[in-house]
């Protein structure tokens, strides 16, 4: 990567002065190649925390939910901080895929495909927790108002669980659409790069029969800008109404106004962290070097000291109105976050959060790709506390000191998590092997074809 | 009735937006454009109309929204009122929020079903290509040869013209 | 060819089969509504004969309906109050007699299969008084009428109100066998209670709750 | 022929890669055999059944499981299936001998409860009386009779001890009786027959928790060795001195209802006594106190000492003990208490459960002084709940020391297992010939005997008690023996050749023996249908002559100094709990899984010392310390125990509970759930805690409980105890803010009562952001606690685990902070360690009328009823916690697992009322609902509209001081709305504007008004 200050005005989005026969060539040739043995490494070690998962989960299941370890005072913990962790996580990639579309942030094209797919992935992690965290999972589906023989008993609407069930199913479904409509035209691509066999069949059924005509591309691009202004809205209200699940209830450490956005940008911050993550990752073990470079990780890291500095603000926020209230309650929860039982996961949170971003200021950091990825694991680390702290500090002292408990996690809890990034990875990895990682189209029409004279046929 | 069409190959996004452009002053059909991402412009010079798209997104978004007010209002003020927390029956603001996500749902779901019933994308349509490497990186202006008068020469030539790297005719039974 | 054959024969089948059952999907039920359910007792006891032709009142047996949660199944001792002397349909014994008087006999006592098992059930021998040689055993009737575990039901209040059996049970006076009529879902029990309350009970007002806590606790 | 069309370049070219659409995609025949004419082949096969499945489907109908009615044959006309019949009758769980009324359905006991009728317990029943219903459904009791450890039959084991008997008799071997003190006057009656049939035969009392003592001292003062009747209603002044009186001494419930009554503020004129308690260990007794000091063990006597030269100066007695010297309690409170006394002459009450019989006569010199003998004690009507006497006992354990005694029979008694070691019992009764047990269940002596008679369990069997003199009541079996025990007034009579039942055996000695006594003149069969009935009679008592005019008795010698450890040492303090006493219901798990009152601790029993203590010792709670007296044996005189640190104590004491360690408690190894992290639901011991009794002292001929001198030290090892409020939970509030503390309990000196004016109505209703829509026009249930009143003896706790079927999940998971209970009594402590004041505050769903529980669950499995109940519906319940975690009170409980007992017996116990829930559900108090339901169905069938005195909550009826009070609250008749108006009515944590419907009258404490002590906790 070349020195940015040195440039005469913008950085190339993608390096290499490609044709766009090489992009769709980069870009496809994961799909075609056998897999690599360092993918069936990542695929198999996925693949067992997944099995691990799920064994915890079926023993869970089978036992009963006693085997977290959960308390009457302590009733959520690590199952929701799962749950938060991954939602946020999914918002990243709606915030690239939408919100900087419509801002037209163009180097948003290398990554949005990807970003998608984690956000996928993630809300399929994040479902997965307020299914299994019931006490009887096997009637979630009451969670649904459907007609029945009860007299018809439907739902309670005023429940942040409701509000939950129904944001994290319409987020799944808009970004599930959103990415199926994206990936469209790269669908017919493929398709039309493969020449027979099982795999075209599906790819025919899957490409809907996309044959390029601008008309379509003109609705295309219409779909794309509404659903990019329906989404932007709605991972708003999605991480808005998760942190409702806290904001309206009474518990001292829950009740607060500040909640949506501190929750909001968190979701993102995490987000962000976990793209970088998982772009440096792909960027070096599948090269595309050219495509996700420099200046994408440059600007996540911005992305992410912004996000880490809404972050920090909020935590100042927190405890000022905690002392400003005068509630001895609210008081209580958050000295007892600092100098409590739980300290340690507070301090931690602090650490990952807001002073180990702080490093992102310094330009030299953010070009030193290593560095950034340890920094991103660390605000993953950072922002799974973030959500354990609000949610076991403030629940396991809270009115009455009578009911006062503990909490730690059983292996079951600790295997179910592990279990969560098994079903992630999983699932990404086979994205990776099986769907263009890229946006080709949209590359295509960053790239562009050289201006004439130029390279001919 | 099979359509007989004539089609120009290019390999620039500029020369197929030019000749376009050129066929349409020249006030021949033009069937379609094939591209392998969209090509910003085009519109313009295919002259095509503002697609209805937005409208259907709102006006479903608002109907959904509307539904799901009534139905929240019916079902725990009407249906069962049930005391809930000593909360009103008609909590309007909790209702807010599963409202807005309705919405939402609503409109991007109908958006993408009229995306894909007025693009005719369906599942099981084969894919009919005018240019194998249109997915990848030609760009193909595809002409109706409307009526005797057309003069296949001619416009063969002004294809050329625009640096179409092939031009070739083809009957179609119905366009792709 | 066979293959083709076959497929069309068993859709033929198939189809005949979905339009039997056509006109009976309005009668479709929901797993856990038990409606119809009409299974066979140990003794052929008929509603239709006590309650329909001899107008037995419904509390003469089932007397647990105004006083216990339960409507209780009759034990054998009320039925022995008539059954002491009624062994058997009229008719039979009177062609006993009749066939007696022609053969010049005294009438044997006709005890009808049905009742003699009750009899046997109180351990009684021929002459209906105790046999120390049978032991007595209980008549393990079959529950038609079933509510899950979590549901108290307590007859007390209807039977109070004025409900009339057969709004739940249906007209058992004419069922040989009783069966299930009610749906007895909670739909249908919340529905009833919301028309008592708005419409009343036999011309009187009714507060029937739907509570939760009425029926769950 | 005619043109070629082509649809693509490569179509036309003939692109070997391009595929023509217009040619079928798959050309070859799919790779599937055709079927042979004629054959169903394997395609066909799975149409066929695919077809045949969709058709069953489609026809297909639904059944589900077949469930029998089976009627009675002949059904019994008292007997409605489906209705709850009740029948008066003695609770035999303890020697006090409450009334009971028991809640008979389908033929099987399902809860216990009190008479009303009583004149003792007058209705309450303490958390003990509650649980020994479990007792009768436990399958390890004895089926049969058992000869030399095996089942053997009734007259097999008759013969055999017949035979030996009268070898007894006839060479004129000793036979000795020892029994727990016996309140059934036919069994004493049949003893004494029974007795009298052998030449050398001796019947040996002995209470394994004993007040021998207070019976001695009696006997010295009064001429008469008897317990007399402490009437604590009448006291207006009351000084205890290590007396748990409130507790587990002698006639808790009685004592405890008295107690109430000379606290009643709300009465007219209100009254309210002032008690000052001296006591080492904390008690709920003293919790209650007025004015609480602590006192090292073994200060008692020079504590009475003090008292009674104070009291003997103001009664201008010249008695020497003023020269003794100072008070180890300050002087001046000490004068203060003795004028309080003085001026409340016969209507005071001192009393001391000290086992130093010089103590005692001092007690009874103060009582005598201030003139309550007659008045608030009653030593002419004695109770006959405490009858041991600790120096028969030691004569025993000398006669069997030396060999003399050839036949021992043992009842209601364990003395294996509760003697001190000193005494040695095991061992010793391995030497007697004839060692015969009546014990029911298994227990330590039973081990040792070469005959078990198992006696039945109180509720299957037919006899009587007489717990007061004049006080009769009648114990009738309320099912049919359960196994095939015999009552020892059978087994007695059956060895002396009468072969009579015992229903007849208690009949006739009542006709001729308590008959003559009736007050009332009626024949006998009314006079007994009446006590068996109400349970209960009173019958004349013959006035004896006794010295009860007391002046005549010598002045006591001043006792200078008790047992007293020197300074620094540690001393014991051995008690019994309020769930174990001494042990005997240690089978029951209901009791074992009772939080201890005082420490919170279940399923284990603990060494409590003293913050102070506890930090010099440098050990912290859950420490395993080795506890050693340093006595003669020294395998039994260590044991070692977690630590409990206990503010409240004294310094130098060292509490530790007896009735732990009891064999059978490691059937609950199993206890709980199991799974991968499960914990055994037993200590390291494999048993339920650890036996203190061998640490108790036989001395001076009565066996004493404190002032053991010990020595502590830790072992490196630590034990998590199974606590339901957690220690932390005790400090830290105060750390809160330095502006005023959490209005949770709250609390003011008598004089600030009559300042307090009522709150305002309007500030406690109608506070919102919107609208009202519900009004609760008709009835709105409330539920009003007296904290004043509340002793925290842990009654409900239990009554409402019976009553709704709250499941017990063991050691472990109570550890894991997942007990059941419904409802639990929280405890605080305020002020320092000196003079720590301690609140009990019952809490139970609240019943919010803004309940933030409803609102968050998802699927309305929790909402509000019209009468104003917070109802949760199990079968809705997904199980998501939320309303649990929302829940300010934290009383949502939640079934982590299937914790219903798979015990085919112990389950008869449930109550078919209530939901056995599954788990994955929430539950919580339903203010019992059924019984609400129950009220309104028969006062409907009554034709009247219900009335909130026809119905009682299950922990209101249990509690004995009447500290709970459901009610009406729209009622303006009723009791509750009447409370809801007393200026000491609260609501916990009433900011949060969740519009309680349970309230609290505040604590009141007979002190002057203290600024640093009033006002909240």
């Amino acid at each position: 990567m070349s020195d940015a200050a040195a440039l005469p005005v913008r950085e190339p989005l993608i390096l290499g002065d490609k044709s766009l026969a090489e992009v769709t060539g980069d870009i496809c040739r994961p799909l075609d190649a056998r897999p690599t043995a360092l993918w069936w490494a990542g695929f198999l070690a996925s693949l067992a925390l997944l099995g691990l998962g799920v064994a915890a989960v079926s023993y869970q299941i089978a036992v009963g939910i006693g085997v977290w370890g959960l308390n009457r005072t302590v009733g959520w913990a690590f199952d929701i901080t799962n749950f938060v962790f991954w939602i946020g996580i999914g918002h990243a990639g709606t915030l690239i895929s939408a919100i900087l579309f419509l801002f037209r942030q163009r180097w948003r094209t290398s990554v949005n495909r990807a970003a998608e797919a984690m956000t996928l992935f993630a809300v399929m992690c994040a479902g997965l927790f307020p299914v299994i965290h019931m006490g009887r999972p096997w009637l979630a589906f009451w969670m649904f108002p459907y007609p029945n023989t009860r007299g018809s008993l439907w739902i309670n609407f005023r429940s942040p669980l409701v509000w939950d069930f129904f944001a994290i199913s319409t987020y799944f479904t808009i970004s599930l659409v959103f990415w199926y409509v994206g990936l469209l035209p790269d669908l017919a691509t493929v398709r039309d790069r493969t020449r027979r066999g099982f795999r075209r069949r599906i790819l025919e059924w899957l490409s809907l029969g996309w044959n390029g005509s601008y008309r379509t591309w003109l609705r295309y691009e219409i779909v794309y800008v509404l659903l990019a202004g329906l989404a932007t809205p709605l991972v708003v209200s999605v991480h808005t109404i998760v942190s409702w699940d806290f904001a309206t209830s009474v518990i001292p450490g829950w009740h607060a106004t500040i909640f949506p956005p501190y929750f909001v940008a968190g979701a993102i911050f995490s987000g962000m962290a976990m793209v970088l993550t998982l772009m440096l990752v792909a960027r070096s073990t599948m090269g595309l070097q050219h495509y996700i470079t420099g200046r994408h990780v440059d600007v996540m890291c911005k992305l992410v000291i912004f996000t880490s500095g809404i972050v920090a603000f909020a935590y100042a926020t927190e405890f000022f109105m905690a002392l400003y209230s005068a509630n001895q309650y609210e008081q209580f929860v958050f000295r007892n976050r600092a100098l409590g039982p739980f300290a340690w996961a507070y301090w931690t949170m602090v650490g990952c959060n807001v002073l180990v971003p702080q490093l992102l200021w310094f330009r030299r950091v953010r070009a030193n790709l290593g560095l950034v990825f340890v920094l991103s694991l660390a605000v993953n680390v950072g922002m799974w506390f973030e959500r354990f702290v609000i949610i076991v500090t403030s629940l396991h002292r809270d009115y009455l000191p009578s009911s006062w408990a503990g909490y730690a996690p059983t292996s079951i809890e600790v295997a179910t998590l592990a279990g969560s990034f098994g079903l992630f990875f999983t699932c990404f990895l086979l994205f990776c092997r099986f769907v263009p990682v890229i946006a080709m189209a949209e590359i295509k029409s960053v790239v562009g074809t050289p201006a004439r004279p130029g390279k001919d046929l | 009735m099979a359509q007989r069409t004539l089609a120009g190959v290019f390999t620039r996004e500029e020369d197929v937006l030019e000749a376009t452009g050129a066929a349409r002053r020249e006030g021949l059909t033009i069937l379609d454009v094939y591209t392998p991402y969209a090509v910003h412009g085009l519109d313009s010079a295919m002259a095509l109309q503002r697609s209805r798209l937005p409208r259907v997104c709102f006006l479903l978004g608002l109907g959904g929204a509307a539904f799901k007010v009534w139905f929240e209002y019916w079902t725990t003020a009407v249906a069962w009122p049930i005391n809930v927390g000593g909360k009103p029956w008609d909590s309007l603001p909790a209702f807010v929020p599963v409202t807005f996500e309705v919405m939402v749902l609503f409109a991007g779901v109908s958006t993408v079903v009229a995306f894909f019933l007025v693009a005719r994308l369906r599942p099981w349509r084969r894919p009919r290509l005018v240019h194998p490497r249109v997915t990848d990186d030609r760009f193909v202006l595809l002409l109706a040869q409307t009526d005797a008068g057309f003069d296949v020469a001619r416009v063969r030539r002004l294809l050329e013209r625009h640096h179409a790297t092939e031009v070739c005719e083809r009957d179609y039974e119905e366009v792709p | 060819m066979s293959s083709r054959l076959v497929t069309v024969v068993l859709l033929v089948g198939l189809s005949y089969n979905l339009l039997a059952v056509a006109p009976r999907i309005a009668n479709w039920r929901l797993p856990g509504d038990h409606t119809d359910y009409e299974p066979a007792q140990p003794v052929a006891f008929s509603h239709r004969v006590h309650a329909g032709e001899l107008q037995v009142a419904c509390l003469y047996c089932h007397f647990g309906a105004e006083r216990s949660r339960h409507a209780g199944i009759p034990p054998l001792n009320v039925c022995m109050n008539c059954h002491r002397f009624v062994t058997a349909p009229i008719g039979a014994v009177r062609a006993e007699d009749v066939l007696a008087v022609k053969e010049n006999r005294r009438p044997l006592r006709i005890v009808s299969p049905e009742i003699a098992k009750i009899y046997r059930a109180l351990g009684l021998g021929d002459n209906l008084a105790p046999d120390p040689a049978r032991t007595p055993e209980p008549v393990a009737w079959i529950t038609v009428h079933n509510l899950p575990d979590f549901v108290y039901f307590d007859h007390r209040p209807h039977v109070a109100a004025a409900v009339t059996c057969q709004t739940c049970h249906g007209p058992v006076e004419t069922m040989e066998r009783v069966r299930q009529v009610q749906a007895l879902t909670m739909g249908w029990c919340v529905n009833c209670h919301r028309d008592a309350t708005r419409r009343g009970v036999a011309d009187r007002s009714a507060n029937a709750s739907i509570d939760c806590v009425s029926c769950h606790f | 022929m005619s043109r070629r069309y082509w649809k693509s370049i490569e179509e036309r070219d003939g692109g070997e890669d391009w595929l023509p659409a217009d040619r079928d995609e798959f050309p070859e025949p799919l790779a599937v055999l055709p079927d042979a004419p004629g054959t169903l082949g394997r395609r066909g096969f799975l149409k066929a059944a695919g077809f045949g499945l969709a058709g069953t489907l489609a026809a297909g109908c639904q059944r589900g499981p077949v469930s029998k009615a089976i009627p009675f044959l002949n059904q019994p006309e008292e007997v409605m299936p489906g209705r709850a019949t009740w029948y008066a009758t003695t609770c035999g769980a303890c020697s006090a001998a409450c009334g009971l009324l028991v809640k008979n359905r389908d033929g099987r006991p399902i809860k216990l409860e009190g008479n009303p009728q009583h004149p003792l317990s007058r209705g309450g029943l303490c958390a003990v009386g509650q649980a020994s219903l479990l007792g009768l459904y436990d399958r390890w009791r004895h089926r049969g009779p058992l000869k030399r450890g095996q089942p053997a039959s009734w007259a097999d084991v008759d013969a055999d001890i017949v035979s030996a008997l009268a070898a007894i008799r006839h060479r004129g071997g000793a036979l000795r009786l020892l029994t727990g003190t016996i309140v059934s006057p036919t069994l004493s009656a049949t003893i004494g027959r029974f007795m009298a049939t052998f030449p050398n035969a001796r019947h040996v009392v002995y209470d394994a928790i004993s007040s021998s003592a207070i019976l001695d001292a009696h006997e010295r003062t009064h001429g008469r060795r008897a317990l007399p009747r402490y009437h604590f209603g009448q006291a207006a002044v009351i000084a205890g001195v290590d007396a748990d009186f409130l507790g587990t001494w002698i006639s808790p419930v009685e004592f405890t209802r008295g107690y109430r009554d000379g606290r009643s503020l709300e009465g007219n004129p209100p009254r309210c006594s002032y008690h000052a308690q001296f006591e080492s260990g904390l008690t709920i007794t003293g919790t209650k106190a007025d004015w609480r000091t602590r006192i090292a063990p073994g200060e008692e006597g020079p504590v009475l000492t003090q008292l009674a030269a104070r009291v003997a100066r103001r009664a201008g007695l010249a008695w020497p003990a003023g020269d003794v010297g100072m008070p180890p309690v300050p002087g001046a409170p000490l004068d203060d208490l003795a004028g309080r006394l003085w001026a409340a002459r016969g209507a005071s009450l001192v009393v001391s459960g000290c086992q130093d019989v010089a103590v005692q006569v001092i007690c009874n010199f103060v009582n005598h002084l201030l003139g309550n003998y007659g008045r608030t004690i009653d030593i002419n009507r004695p109770s006959y709940q405490r009858g041991g006497c600790d120096a028969a006992l030691g004569e025993l354990a000398a006669e069997l020391a030396a060999g003399a005694v050839d036949g021992l029979l043992v009842a209601a008694a364990n003395p294996a297992y509760d003697l001190p070691a000193d005494l040695d019992f095991a061992t010793l009764a391995r030497r007697v010939d004839l060692l015969v047990s009546f014990a029911g269940s298994p227990d330590e002596t039973a081990a040792l005997a070469g005959y078990v008679c198992p006696d039945h369990h109180y509720l299957e069997a037919w006899s009587d008690a007489e717990p007061a003199a004049g006080c009769a009541s009648i114990t009738q079996p309320v099912l049919a023996p359960i196994g095939g025990t015999r009552a020892i007034v059978e087994s007695l009579a059956r060895w002396m050749d009468d072969a009579r039942p015992a229903y007849e055996l208690v009949r006739a000695h009542w006709e001729s023996a308590l008959f003559p006594r009736r007050i009332p003149v009626e024949p006998f069969e009314t006079f007994w249908d009446t006590a068996v009935h109400d349970g209960a009679v009173e019958l004349q008592v013959a006035p004896r002559e006794s010295a009860a005019s007391g002046t005549s008795a010598p002045l006591p010698d001043p006792v200078a100094a008790g047992a007293a450890p020197p300074e620094g040492a540690l001393s014991l303090v051995l008690y019994p709990s309020v769930g174990q006493l001494d042990g005997r219901h240690a089978h029951n798990p209901w009791l074992q899984e009772l939080p201890d009152p005082i420490t919170k601790v279940t399923w284990d029993n603990c060494a409590s010392l003293s913050p102070d203590a506890a930090a010099s010792l440098g050990v912290r709670e859950g420490d395993v310390v080795r506890i050693e007296t340093g006595g003669p044996s020294p395998a039994a005189a260590a044991l070692e125990l977690p630590v409990y640190i206990q503010p409240g104590q004294h310094d130098r004491a060292v509490a530790i509970p007896l009735g732990y360690g009891r064999a059978s408690t490691e059937r609950f190894t199993r206890a709980g759930p199991h799974w991968l992290e499960s914990q055994p639901g037993v200590g390291p011991n494999g048993l339920v805690g650890i036996n203190a009794a061998p640490l108790i002292v036989f001395e001076g001929g009565t066996l004493r409980y404190g002032g053991r001198a010990v020595r502590i030290a830790p072992t490196g090892r630590r034990i998590e105890l199974a606590t339901t409020q957690r220690h932390h939970s005790i400090i830290e509030p105060r750390q809160v803010s330095s502006a005023g503390s959490r209005p949770i309990v709250r609390e003011m000196p008598v004089s600030a009562l009559s300042a307090q004016q009522p709150p305002p109505g309007a500030t406690r209703e109608g506070r919102g952001l919107w609208p009202d829509d519900h009004p609760y026009s008709g009835r709105r249930w409330g539920l009003i606690i007296d904290l004043n009143a509340c002793t925290g003896c842990s009654a409900c706790v239990v009554a409402c685990q019976v009553e709704n079927n709250i499941p017990v999940v063991g050691r472990d998971e109570v550890r894991r902070q997942r007990e059941m209970h419904w409802l639990r009594i929280d405890r605080y402590f305020t002020d320092a360690d000196e003079s720590v004041d301690v609140v009990h505050q019952p809490m139970l769903c609240q019943h919010c009328a803004n309940a933030p529980c409803e609102t968050v669950c998802p699927v309305l499995a929790t909402v509000h009823s019209a009468d104003g109940l917070n109802q949760q519906v199990y079968n809705r319940c997904v199980g998501t916690r939320y309303c649990a975690n929302n829940c300010p009170y934290k009383v949502r409980r939640f079934n982590w697992f299937t914790y219903a007992r798979a015990d085919a017996v112990e389950n008869l116990v449930l109550n078919p009322d209530v939901t056995v829930r599954t788990r994955g559900v929430m539950e919580k108090c339903s203010l019992c609902a059924q019984r609400l339901l129950e009220a309104r169905i028969s006062a409907r069938a009554r034709g009247e509209p219900a009335r909130d005195t026809d119905v009682r909550t299950a922990c209101e009826q249990s509690c004995p001081a009447g500290a709970i009070v459901l009610g009406d609250l729209n009622d303006p008749a009723s009791r509750v709305a009447a409370l809801a108006k007393d200026p000491r009515y609260f609501q916990v944590l009433e900011d949060l504007n969740v519009r309680p419907g349970v309230g609290y009258l505040a604590v009141v404490r007979n002190r002057d008004a203290d600024p640093g002590k009033a006002g909240h906790v």
